[in-house]
């Protein structure tokens, strides 16, 4: 595995600016204003953080920005937070109900995404999905605790569990 | 006859306690001192942040030293933890079972923008609740996040400690400039006021902050890095 | 009219807070219980921070920027948990006995 | 600019600024840290040096702004009289002791830099909250530095201490918050100004957890087990650092806010004496070098908080208070962690492995001046403040808290110099101190510094000539000469004892100048006779100078200061001297013991004198008011005390006995006359009332007592040289009775007694130390027949004892004679009778002195015995002339005596030959001595038919039967004067020390070592003193 | 009011940390229970900081500079209450540092296992 300890020496470029560019949009954000002073300071401090976060780790190299992808992005958001919505209600469901009447068990999975931002991401939407969460990952395959337990099949229930996400996310994060 | 004793204390202790609690009125208006503090500091400092200019300005004595305080601790739990080499030390990396590759890459997504908020908490701090002190803690946590999640990861002790050395020495040549060139010794009028509330104000109030911030972060991770190892 | 929006939002996101917490005390396991408050606390802090900018609308873009650290926060945290969890050998609640996990330690363990 | 680079406010710059370079530095190289490190040590210092100077030259206090803007708004410190003086002295210590440090770890380096400037806020901060912070700095550093020895129970002690000033400081935070909550203010001089706005249960609750959170910290009894194990546990100079440095931070801390303990002051002042007083009990049951300097140390501490609220209850001038709390600290300062360096140098835990100092003359000599610095002897600052302490109280009529001040002394110099002879007299092992001697250096600089300060003290104490301090000088030219031959560094001694001391009596006139003759001239005389010895004998003549020196200088002195430093010196000198002696390891003790409870009587006696006379000198004595009946008694007390009265005499036979055999002679013929001159110089003060008179009569039954009783106990010694001592004892109750008589004739009678004994003692103690040089023996009874071997010394005994038996024509003659009359003048019968008595009794040893000495059947193996040693002979000549002229010329003492005492008394005789003119008549001796003769005569038939007839059987069956008729007729007396002087006094005293003992152990047992139960102890100890300022009624309202 | 609650709270926090101290054997406890403590008086610090209706002593569009001094909280205990904590923070790493020590060399977090020196 590409462990994502090791950035990659030959690709820091990219990652520094996108890294760079995420800070200082993030910086603006903040501040909530765009006065001139306070956006060239807070290109200089993404520009540092940046350097010194990527040559400390290669995740960022995996993350580029592109129309397509940011359109695919903000699919992905809406996607997730329908996701999230029916997960609570069902949440709410099991909580408020007289007796949790619940199977639960781990599944396994497995996920075509190969950047770890994209894996990330996968991993945290399921967590907030219905009643699932991830207990560990290895590999290409996600442990999943599932409340309710529909299948046992690796294949049925990848579909089951990752299918809303991966695709936008694959496209996405590649 | 122990227990007893201890219970007999604590009853006096809330007793006393009780007693100041039950004499104790809410204020409903400020101490001239404070008041005071509270015109003087947007009007003399122009910082907004009453609290920061205090801490800065006319306290910044205690200020300093609580920095050295820090600092000492950074030095006093090295020189505690550092007398031996520790059996464990070596062990953990290796025995300890590493973190889950979703904690290992949120931590490494997260860690930049937890950095920039403390940034951003560190540059405010004239403005708008913040400070040196906050943003250097939040600095740390992401240092505590990254040890949590990577126990391979090496902290370069000799850098921050470099950095925080650094920071210190400026702290106090601000202070010393304030000495020739304002007021007196910390006195952060060295520098224009500039606009209330502007980012660049309230002389070098900005620039002890950020002094601050970076040392309090340094020396809080060195603190963290010396427990872990 | 903006205020009464934020103040149903941040209701709503109250109920499903205070959902989480029900959540905790009633499921059966550290897992299911896991569950509960991961999802129920984050749409409500979803959902109070919305309302929030509803009252401070030149609040908003920092409240994106938390809403969004929250999302990937919440999760990762509950995930480390169950992770710890399971390796310290928590039992699950139910009796289906399935544990995909475990049996891929274990097959792993059996040929190194 | 100059002037603005040495401003204090750059002690902190280079501080703190230094402190955080240092890291840097250490990137260049460790020798950068170790210069940078000296050079910002250096730089505080020499600020806080030149601020002392600033505001000893009169300006006034240097204030230090920051944030610029003026206090309330910003913090101020300030640099006046009182804060540069503790700054400096921490400064200076941190500075000499930095030597310690210089290897360590940068971490370690930064952190002892961040402490001494630490401490530095601590007294020159006038802001609460920053006080709170520097506070802080303070405690984490010292936590830093603790972990410097990291043993289990360091680790442990350290917790303790941990747990215990994180309790505290959490006390010191809502204090200072519930202040702020009351007032709004948190300058201290607002506060201050603002007092009365500190009312009701929030502001009281406020005050007594700041109070409560300081006393803590400084470590009260009995809430201070954490800080005993950590002095005990830590590295010596760290201990040292936070016995010296915290320690002096957190006082000084206490000392800015005591005007916002103005209620409080006597439960503070309270607080203070138990713990100096317990501190100094529980010190006499330590076996640890570190944990018994702890003790000392939190007693030093306690000591100065009670000077500090009693001087502001008595309202004394800034230069007093100055004079006072700055002196005990800078004595507390140097001496404290001098010897907790030493014990690092040592390297040794239990006070008895501390002998191996004794391979190391130097470190000896730093050990011996740290311990006498730190009982409060002169010259060291300790003395002067203590004296002038005790002066304030007297004046504000609190006469408990001087004795009770008095008693914690005494019990710290018990232990103090019980470690002191065991360390002298431990055995000797082969390894030696561990560290090099360069770690010697800055123990050396210490001891020099308290000696500089103490010059200094003395001169604002009022000591302004320079005399007194000759013999200090003396005795530190002989140490010069150290390396030279014995004989060398005796013949200089001498010198200079006949240079200095002919010039220190040049002026001296009356019966001052009589005695300072006297003692010169006899201390001189006797002194020859230390050329007899040829080995080395380590630090023996230069302490021999200073005594000889301090002897002529007594008699000069003029106000009771000169007097009480001299006599101090006196009693240092020779309690040194008398301890080096092998043997003197048990008796040395008591000696100085007794020698200090009566000096503290002369001390307590001068003290109401001054408070009575609003004067220092000696001369108001003569004139004192209605309170001299009490002075009167104190210095009787002390006198009688010193000149060994029945009762109070235990010391005496044992130090006499034990001292080397020259210094023996000089203590029983020299410098027991100290005493007696300091009686007629005190009783001065009887002649004006009379209840001092009736008192007078007292004073004269308890001398006739003391001599029946001496001379009983001398007749039943065995020991040469304690039948010697017992003598000297009853001879001096004869004078201190011809003291008492308070009339001219009694007076004459009582110097011419001295004289007499003077060289009547001098010669007999010689004759031992001869006998003991050629044999070895002690015993009476392992002599006999040596007259033929020693016909010289044989002469002088004879001689000797001749002149003080008092027959015809030597001087005890005379003596007998006045004395009787002057007895008879005044119609003390009863003491007249005991005269007597006395004669008789006396008479039985001197002859037996005699007899079993030289006379009687020789002893084999003393066949080959040489005659004595050229130099105690010489001396013994010397004295011998000495009875002849008193003996046949006698006009030549009487006259000058009868001029010199007091021309008060009436002149009542004139000396003809063999009869004195009186204005009374003419009264022949002859018939009176006569009828003594007869009655002697009497009761020796007396003794001898009750002996044969049986009277004592079962005691006489008890001897063995093998003694000749008169050995036989000795051990019968010495069984029935065994009978008569039961040793009730011995008993007593050995009562009172197991006692002291007792209570030690008792007191110590709440160290029981148990973190949790020290802070439940702190706890109680706020609750207490809650309830003690009287916090109940805001509890149940 | 509203401070009288807080003032409490933190009164009866120390009193809490308090017993902890007193009462527990593990090291561990002992120094939570000293933090516990500590932080009652931060709260304690800001209780009596607390005015009537006050807001954070901030001037911004919410606060005027006019209005400040009636509507600001007193901003000197908010300032010391930052430095205290520091402080508190310092001391606690202090403590776990000889905890971790004292671990190390007697293998026990028990109190009862400090009782070397006495006496």
């Amino acid at each position: 595995m590409m462990g994502p300890n090791q950035p990659n020496p030959a690709s820091l470029g990219g990652g520094f600016i996108v890294l760079a560019a995420l800070l200082a949009v993030v910086w603006i954000f903040l501040n909530s204003t765009i006065a001139i002073e306070l956006v060239l300071t807070g290109v200089l401090i993404s520009a540092g953080l940046a350097y010194a976060f990527t040559r400390k780790t290669g995740v960022w190299q995996d993350v580029a920005v592109s129309p397509a992808r940011l359109y695919h992005f903000i699919l992905y958001t809406g996607r997730f937070l329908v996701e999230l919505t029916r997960a609570n209600v069902n949440m709410l469901r099991y909580v408020y109900a007289p007796r949790i009447k619940i199977a639960p068990g781990i599944v396994k999975i497995n996920t075509r995404l190969k950047t770890p931002v994209g894996r990330l991401a996968l991993a945290n939407s399921i967590a907030l999905t219905p009643g699932s969460l991830v207990v560990d990952i290895d590999g290409d395959s996600l442990f999943i605790h599932c409340l309710d337990l529909q299948t046992i099949d690796t294949d049925q229930a990848t579909r089951l569990i990752a299918g809303p996400f991966e695709e936008q996310l694959e496209k996405t994060f590649g | 006859m122990r227990r007893a004793s201890i219970v007999f204390a604590i009853t006096f202790f809330g007793l006393l306690f009780a007693s100041v609690a039950i004499n104790h009125t809410q204020s409903v208006s400020l101490w001239p001192l404070a008041r005071s503090y509270v015109e003087l500091v947007p009007r003399e400092l122009g910082a907004p942040n009453v609290i920061t200019g205090i801490l800065l300005n006319y306290r910044a004595f205690d200020t300093l030293g609580e920095v050295a305080v820090l600092f000492m601790v950074a030095a006093g739990v090295g020189l505690v933890l550092g007398r031996q080499p520790n059996p464990t030390v070596a062990d953990p990396p290796e025995t300890a079972r590493p973190s889950s590759e979703i904690v290992q890459i949120a931590t490494r997504i997260l860690a930049p923008l937890i950095s920039v908020f403390a940034a951003y908490i560190i540059m405010n701090g004239h403005i708008s609740a913040g400070g040196g002190f906050q943003g250097g803690a939040v600095l740390a946590s992401c240092l505590i996040l990254w040890l949590l999640a990577d126990a391979q990861f090496q902290v370069d002790v000799k850098l921050l400690g470099l950095l925080e050395s650094v920071a210190g020495v400026l702290f106090v040549l601000v202070g010393i400039a304030g000495l020739i060139f304002a007021g007196g010794f910390l006195d952060t009028r060295v520098l224009p006021l500039g606009q209330l509330g502007a980012f660049f104000s309230a002389g070098a109030i900005p620039i002890l902050s950020l002094l601050l911030g970076i040392k309090v972060g340094c020396e809080l991770s060195v603190i963290l890095a010396r427990f872990r190892a | 009219m903006a205020e009464l929006v934020g103040s149903i939002l941040i209701l709503i996101g109250a109920f499903f807070h205070f959902s989480a917490g029900l959540g905790m005390v009633r499921m059966p396991d550290a897992y299911t219980r896991m569950q509960a408050g991961t999802k129920a606390s984050t749409l409500g802090n979803t959902l109070v921070l919305t309302g929030l900018a509803f009252y401070h609308p030149g609040w908003t873009l920092k409240l994106v920027l938390i809403i969004y650290f929250v999302l990937m926060t919440n999760p990762v945290s509950s995930h480390a948990l169950a992770r710890a969890a399971h390796f310290i050998g928590i039992p699950m609640a139910g009796n289906s006995g399935i544990d995909a996990l475990r049996d891929a330690q274990q097959t792993k363990r059996s040929d190194p | 600019m100059v002037g603005s680079l040495l401003h204090p406010l750059n002690i902190f710059i280079v501080g703190l600024g230094g402190a955080f370079l240092i890291p840097l530095l250490n990137r260049l190289g460790s020798r950068w840290v170790a210069s940078a490190f000296i050079f910002a040590l250096a730089a505080m210092t020499l600020m806080s040096g030149i601020s002392l100077l600033e505001v000893l030259n009169g300006s006034p206090p240097i204030d230090i702004l920051t944030g610029g803007s003026k206090p309330p708004y910003s913090i101020n410190l300030r640099a006046g009289l009182d804060e540069a003086v503790f700054a400096f002295g921490v400064n200076l210590v941190g500075l000499i002791g930095a030597y310690y440090f210089l290897r360590e770890k940068y971490g370690t380096i930064l952190i002892y830099l961040l402490l001494i400037m630490g401490i530095q806020g601590m007294v020159m901060t006038r802001d609460l909250f920053n006080l709170f912070v520097f506070l802080e700095i303070v405690s984490i550093a010292t936590y830093g530095l603790l972990s410097l020895r990291d043993t289990p129970e360091a680790l442990s002690a350290t917790f303790k201490y941990l747990m215990a000033t994180v309790l505290a400081s959490n006390f010191f935070l809502i204090g200072t918050i519930l202040l702020y909550a009351t007032t709004g203010l948190l300058n201290i001089d607002d506060l201050i100004a603002n007092q009365q706005a500190i009312a009701g249960p929030i502001g009281f609750a406020a005050l007594i957890f700041l109070l409560a959170s300081l006393l803590v910290e400084l470590k009260p009894f009995p809430a201070n087990g954490w800080g005993l194990d950590v002095y005990e546990t830590a590295r010596g100079d760290v201990a040292a650092l936070i016995s010296g440095g915290v320690s002096t931070g957190v006082f000084f801390a206490l000392l800015k806010l005591l005007p916002l303990f103005e209620g409080q002051l006597e439960i503070i002042a309270a607080a203070g004496v138990i713990t100096f007083v317990v501190s100094n009990l529980i010190g006499l049951q330590q076996t640890t070098a570190q944990r018994l300097l702890g003790y000392s140390s939190i007693g030093q501490i306690g000591l100065l908080t009670i000077a500090a609220c009693l001087l502001r209850l008595a309202n004394v001038d800034s230069a007093t208070f100055l004079l006072i709390a700055g002196g005990l600290f800078i004595n507390h300062l140097f001496a404290k962690v001098g010897l907790f360096w030493l014990a690092d140098y040592v390297g040794k835990a239990r006070l008895q492995d501390w002998s191996v100092l004794k391979s190391r003359p130097a470190a000896f000599l730093a050990f011996a001046v740290l311990l006498a610095a730190i009982s409060g002897f002169p010259p060291f600052p300790g003395f002067w403040a203590k004296w002038q302490l005790v002066m304030v109280l007297a004046q504000d009529e609190r006469y408990v808290w001087i004795v009770l001040i008095l008693v914690g002394s005494l019990l710290e110099a018990a232990y103090l110099f019980r470690w002191f002879g065991q360390t002298l007299h431990g055995p000797v092992e082969s390894q030696t101190a561990r560290a090099g001697s360069g770690a010697l250096v800055p123990i050396f600089a210490l001891g020099l510094l308290l000696i500089i300060s103490g010059l200094i003290t003395s001169n604002l104490a009022g000591l302004n000539s320079f005399w007194p301090l000759i013999p200090l000088a003396a005795g530190a030219l002989t140490l010069l000469i150290a390396p030279c031959p014995a004989w060398v560094q005796c013949l200089t001694v001498l010198g200079m004892a006949l240079l200095g001391g002919g010039w220190l009596i040049s002026d001296v006139t009356g019966l001052n100048g009589l005695f300072a003759v006297l003692l010169l001239a006899g201390g001189v005389t006797i002194a020859i006779a230390s050329l007899y010895r040829n080995d080395t004998r380590p630090g023996f003549y230069p302490l021999l100078a200073v005594l000889l020196l301090s002897l002529p200088a007594l008699p000069r002195a003029s106000t009771t200061l000169e007097f009480f430093f001299i006599w101090e010196l006196i009693t240092l000198s020779s309690y040194f001297l008398v301890v080096r002696s092998r043997d003197a390891q048990r008796q040395a003790l008591p000696f100085l013991l007794f020698s200090l409870v009566a000096a503290f009587f002369l001390l307590a006696g001068f003290a109401i004198l001054h408070a009575d006379s609003a004067s220092y000198s000696l001369s108001a004595l003569r004139t004192a008011g209605p309170n001299s009946a009490v002075v009167f008694v104190l210095l009787c007390v002390g006198l009688l005390i010193k000149a060994g009265a029945v009762g109070v005499h235990v010391w005496l036979p044992g130090a006499y006995a034990a001292s080397d055999d020259d210094v023996s002679a000089l203590l029983s013929a020299v410098i027991s006359k100290v005493a007696i001159f300091g009686l007629l110089v005190g009783t001065y003060v009887a002649i004006r009332s009379e209840v001092s008179l009736q008192l007078a009569h007292v004073l004269g039954w308890i001398g006739m007592l003391t001599t029946l009783a001496a001379a009983m106990m001398a007749v039943c010694q065995d020991d040469m040289k304690r039948m010697l001592a017992y003598s000297s004892m009853s001879q001096l109750g004869y004078i201190v009775a011809a003291i008492a008589l308070m009339s001219h004739l009694g007076w004459v009678t009582a110097l011419y007694l001295v004289a007499n004994h003077l060289m009547v003692k001098g010669i007999l103690f010689l004759v031992a130390a001869a006998l003991i040089a050629r044999t070895g023996k002690r015993l009476l009874s392992d002599y006999g027949g040596l007259a033929g071997q020693m016909p010289l010394t044989f002469a002088a005994a004879s001689i000797a004892i001749l002149a003080m038996s008092g027959l015809p024509p030597f001087v005890g003659f005379g003596g007998k004679w006045l004395l009787l009359s002057a007895m008879m003048e005044k119609g003390w019968y009863g003491p007249a009778l005991m005269t007597l008595l006395a004669t008789f009794v006396g008479f039985l040893y001197m002859a037996r002195f005699i007899q079993a000495i030289f006379l009687g059947p020789r002893r084999p193996d003393y066949a080959d015995l040489e005659e004595a040693p050229a130099a105690l002979l010489t001396a013994q000549a010397l004295l011998i002339v000495g009875i002849l002229v008193m003996s046949f010329f006698p006009k030549v003492l009487i006259e000058p005596v009868s001029r010199a005492i007091d021309p008060q008394f009436a002149s009542t005789l004139v000396w003809q030959g063999m009869s004195l003119e009186m204005i009374y008549g003419t009264w022949n001796p002859i018939p009176i001595m006569l009828l003594a003769v007869a009655v002697s005569a009497l009761l020796f038939g007396l003794f001898w038919y009750l002996q044969h007839a049986g009277l004592f059987k079962d005691m006489a069956r008890r001897l063995a039967r093998n003694l000749s008729p008169l050995q036989r007729f000795y051990a019968f007396c010495r069984t029935a004067f065994g009978v008569l002087t039961p040793p009730w006094a011995s008993m007593f005293w050995s009562r009172v020390a197991v006692t002291a003992d007792d209570l030690a152990l008792c007191a110590r047992s709440i160290y029981t070592g148990n973190g949790q139960i020290y802070s439940l102890f702190i706890l109680y100890y706020v609750m207490a003193l809650y309830i003690a300022a009287g916090g109940l009624r805001y509890l149940w309202p | 009011m509203i401070s009288s609650i807080v003032l409490i709270t933190g009164l009866l926090l120390i009193l809490i940390g308090l017993w902890g101290a007193l009462t527990h054997r593990n090291i561990l406890r002992i120094i939570i229970s000293f933090s516990l403590m500590g932080t009652g008086t931060h709260i304690v610090i800001v209780a009596i900081g607390y005015v009537k209706n006050g807001t954070a002593p901030i001037i911004d569009s919410a606060l005027g500079l006019a209005e400040a001094p009636q509507r600001a909280v007193d901003p000197i205990p908010s300032a010391l209450v930052v430095t205290a904590i520091v402080i508190g923070l310092a001391v606690t790493a202090i403590m776990l540092a000889y905890a971790i020590r004292l671990y190390d060399t007697k293998k026990t977090l028990s109190i009862e296992a400090l009782m070397e020196s006495r006496w």
